[in-house]
């Protein structure tokens, strides 16, 4: 049983393996993707019920939570990936943790933004210093200096070591700002606990939200595998198999 | 001084390399490269410029971990007995390590406890003086190195190879910067090591003098061992 | 023992007892209340001490808002237990509302009575954070759909 | 059977003793080192003043976070040299070298670093605290503050450091990879000193800053070996 998940786990390290068995898996993911988000952001822009208080301003929602959570998952599997390429120099993870950091990046960043064209007409500003926004400005901080690091490096082995290991220094103190930033922003709050008045999401909203997180998970995916092949395709460009390919192409 | 290697030497070789792997980006510097260094050993890497010696030399005396293949000290994986391996050879590469703002005896001092040295106190002491001595700086012991001219400097940094006996020397153009009767030194200095039953490393574009019979050269560049 | 295993150990135990020292600083750090303000019942305790900046919090009471002629306002604020008046001349923030929570910063001139040259409201948003479960929870509980981040 | 020549374990202080003298004795006869980044520190203080003006009430409610940033700077400045010059003369790759753990080694370095940085600058912040019209209560808060945070501003930048001694543009990228992982150190320190300064209690703060402080002594050497390892090697 060990044997055999040992044998998968180094057959699937191997570039060439990775080209291919992503060359069937690509055409799934991508009509995944589609199939969710197509109708989840149509769904949730154009057809979930206007919000009371908000009006129609929340639907921003349904590209602003997914975003959020793609780029704090793309951060931990970048620091993940970083790590399997650090401590067992699987070639493959090191090229995953590379092709991570921008995506995740993006993703951090349009979060930012749309929460930013959200805050405007909700808190009648563009930016506040709210424990979320803060901590996912330093969330993109914290990619921006693996994208440094990264470039930084002429040798690309040594890049991946460097970059992995800032990275996983990186997921450690990511709890700690997360937890320290929300701390220091409840001096804007009091301890007053809220009264609830229950009641609960519609589905008309949930749903198009489910899908809508989905899909940027499956994009995600999509934009992660796109390029590491890319990467893997310009890496590998002198073996055989990749010669081969370009010639039956 | 050496007695424990001799014994040693005649039964397994000191470092020994088996089919040695290394890829610099996408290029292959050398492979299958195998070879062993036995005590009494004079062994020079040779081979053009950008042929991966000090590429080899880094990786052999463990500051590079590019690499694939196997290594062993004395028999034991490389990675088992890191400690000892470190204590029991010295790099001497293109820097020498030396502090402009300390004086030779205190950059001696320094290299010997952060080798972790038995040498303690007095006895510390006195194998610096002699090792500065050795390699012709007496009376210079206590001027700070940025006084001392670039030769004078390398002599410093040349001094730690006479501090304690060590089995195995790995020196990458150990000639630089030396005047001609520094080289002949140095060159009779490595022959004597060899000869007591240490064992030494080196790159150099300088010709040796050394008698070839003696001399065990590992070719890089036509990607094939020599040996 | 052999020295390279007594080193290990040292090392090991090292690593242990400095974890466990700082997981034990934490926890004290999270036994210890950080208070960031004075709630009204600190305040009526005679904690704060008079004529210097200090900061409050608590509920406004309902009912309790003057306004002056200018921007001079006077509200109550409470933790339920004791109250205190506070007394700002300034624009209240557009989420300052009577039972809302807010803070003030200002100088405590006598028992009671804080002068604030600022008020901030709480945010009365709750928002929704980046995990999925976590912001459908909030939403759940609040009934609303709020401005995220 | 081989015979060995005995290896001899040195005690790992006798290892972290040796490098600390080493580095102090060098930075007490370099001594631009040690002036520059406590001028540095003292410069960009009285900056703020000219910046904001010099009105005591905006600048006494302000001076903690001004301390603590120009800590932060100058650790920031100082500690693009910590492993530099040893990587440029090559007393570097003796100290990787060593039979030593490499963590002790950089444990070493480190402690002297923070004796030659930031001791100086946290001797002077009380000076530099009466020039911000803060009162003494804060001012004694405000150094308890930087004496334990200060070292985990050392470890933290000593990590960029040390995956950036290769490169030849390291000054500006350590800044970038360290800057978002200093976040906690300011906030729990400025805060702390922001309660003093109000009277509330601080010791919640305090013990989060030696709760951070020990974690990182104890655990961010590791990362700081391996990160010099694989510059060098790189």
């Amino acid at each position: 049983m060990f044997e055999t998940i040992k044998l998968y786990y180094h057959k699937f390290g191997t570039p060439k393996y990775f080209y291919d068995l992503t060359s069937k898996m690509l055409p799934w993911l991508i009509g995944f993707t589609v199939v969710l988000l197509v109708p989840g952001v149509i769904l949730g822009l154009g057809f979930a019920p206007m919000d009371e208080e908000q009006g129609h301003s929340y639907r921003i929602m349904f590209i602003h939570v997914p975003a959020a959570s793609v780029a704090m998952s793309a951060y931990v599997m970048m620091a993940l990936a970083g790590a399997i390429g650090l401590i067992w120099k699987m070639k493959m993870a090191e090229i995953v943790a590379k092709c991570c950091a921008p995506i995740g990046a993006s993703f951090a960043l349009l979060c930012l933004l749309t929460g930013s064209i959200w805050g405007k007409p909700t808190w009648g500003t563009w930016w506040v210093w709210d424990a979320r926004l803060t901590s996912m400005l330093v969330l993109f901080f914290l990619f921006m200096g693996v994208i440094a690091l990264n470039n930084a490096f002429e040798s690309a082995q040594s890049a991946a070591k460097a970059t992995a290991l800032l990275s996983i220094v990186g997921v450690v103190n990511l709890p700690i700002i997360k937890y320290s930033v929300e701390w220091w922003n409840t001096l804007h709050q009091t301890a007053s606990i809220k009264v609830t008045e229950g009641a609960s999401m519609p589905a008309e909203m949930l749903t198009p939200l489910l899908m809508c997180i989905f899909g940027f998970y499956f994009l995600f995916s999509v934009l992660v595998v796109v390029a590491s092949r890319a990467e893997v395709l310009e890496r590998e460009q002198r073996s055989k198999w990749v010669k081969q390919l370009v010639m039956v192409e | 001084m050496l007695e424990t290697g001799v014994e040693s030497q005649l039964i397994s070789p000191l470092l020994e390399a088996k089919s040695l792997l290394c890829e610099r980006d996408d290029r292959v510097l050398f492979e299958e490269l195998s070879f062993a260094i036995t005590a009494g050993d004079i062994t020079q890497v040779e081979g053009p410029n950008g042929s991966g010696k000090t590429t080899l030399i880094r990786i052999l005396c463990g500051l590079s971990s590019a690499y694939e293949g196997q290594l062993s000290w004395r028999g034991r994986p490389m990675s088992q007995c890191r400690e000892q391996f470190c204590q029991q050879h010295i790099y001497f590469g293109h820097l020498t390590g030396i502090k402009a703002p300390l004086s030779a005896e205190e950059n001696l001092r320094w290299m010997a406890q952060c080798r972790g040295s038995s040498l303690k106190g007095l006895a510390l002491d006195n194998a610096v003086d002699q090792a500065l001595a050795k390699v012709g700086l007496h009376g210079f012991e206590d001027a700070p190195v940025y006084t001392l001219s670039a030769g004078q400097k390398r002599r410093v940094a040349l001094a730690r190879l006479f501090l304690e006996p060590v089995a195995l020397w790995v020196l990458d153009e150990p000639f630089t910067a030396i005047d001609r009767n520094g080289v002949a030194e140095l060159e009779s200095i490595i022959e004597q090591h060899a000869k007591q039953g240490g064992a030494v490393v080196l790159t150099t574009h300088h010709e040796l003098s050394i008698d070839p019979s003696h001399l065990k050269v590992i070719r890089l560049g036509d990607a094939r061992e020599g040996l | 023992m052999n020295p390279k295993r007594k080193q290990r150990l040292i090392i090991v135990l090292g690593i242990v007892a400095g974890v466990s020292a700082a997981a034990t600083f934490m926890g004290v750090a999270l036994q210890e209340n950080i208070n960031l303000y004075f709630s009204p019942t600190d305040v009526a305790a005679g904690k704060a001490p008079l004529n210097k900046r200090i900061r409050v919090g608590g509920l406004v009471v309902a009912g309790s808002l003057k306004r002056g002629e200018q921007l001079d306002v006077t509200f109550d604020v409470t933790d339920s237990v004791e109250s205190l008046t506070v007394q700002y001349d300034g624009i209240l923030p557009d989420l300052f509302r009577e039972g809302q929570g807010i803070i003030a910063n200002g100088k405590l001139i006598e028992s009671g009575v804080v002068v604030a040259d600022e008020v901030l409201a709480k945010h009365d948003e709750e928002y929704m954070p980046p995990e999925v479960q976590d912001s459908l929870d909030k939403a759940k509980a609040q009934g609303k759909y709020s401005a995220d981040l | 059977m081989a015979v060995e020549p005995e290896m001899t374990y040195p005690s790992l202080r006798q290892g972290l003793w040796a490098i600390f003298k080493r580095d102090l004795v060098i930075a007490f006869r370099q001594r631009s080192d040690l002036v520059n980044s406590l001028f540095f520190f003292i410069m960009v203080i009285t900056l703020f003043p000219l910046g904001v003006g010099p009105e005591p009430e905006i600048l006494s409610r302000i001076g903690p976070g001004v301390l603590w940033i120009a800590a932060l700077l100058s650790t920031l400045l100082s500690v693009d040299s910590l492993f530099r010059q040893d990587y440029e003369d090559g007393s570097l790759e003796i100290l990787l070298l060593s039979p030593q753990p490499l963590f002790i080694i950089v444990l070493g370095k480190i402690m002297a670093h923070w004796c030659i940085t930031a001791v100086p600058l946290i001797l002077v912040s009380p000076l530099l605290g009466v020039m911000l019209f803060l009162d003494a209560e804060t001012i004694g808060v405000l150094i308890v503050t930087l004496l334990l945070g200060t070292p985990v501003l050392s470890m933290i930048s000593a990590i960029g450091a040390a995956l950036t001694v290769g490169l030849r543009k390291g000054g500006v990228l350590i800044a970038v990879i360290a800057l978002p992982l200093y976040v906690p150190v300011l906030i729990f320190g400025t805060s702390a000193v922001e309660a003093a300064s109000m009277s509330l209690v601080f010791s919640g703060q305090l013990a989060y800053l030696a709760a951070l402080a020990i974690f990182s002594i104890t655990l961010a050497p590791f990362a700081i070996a391996a990160g010099l390892r694989i510059s060098v090697s790189g």
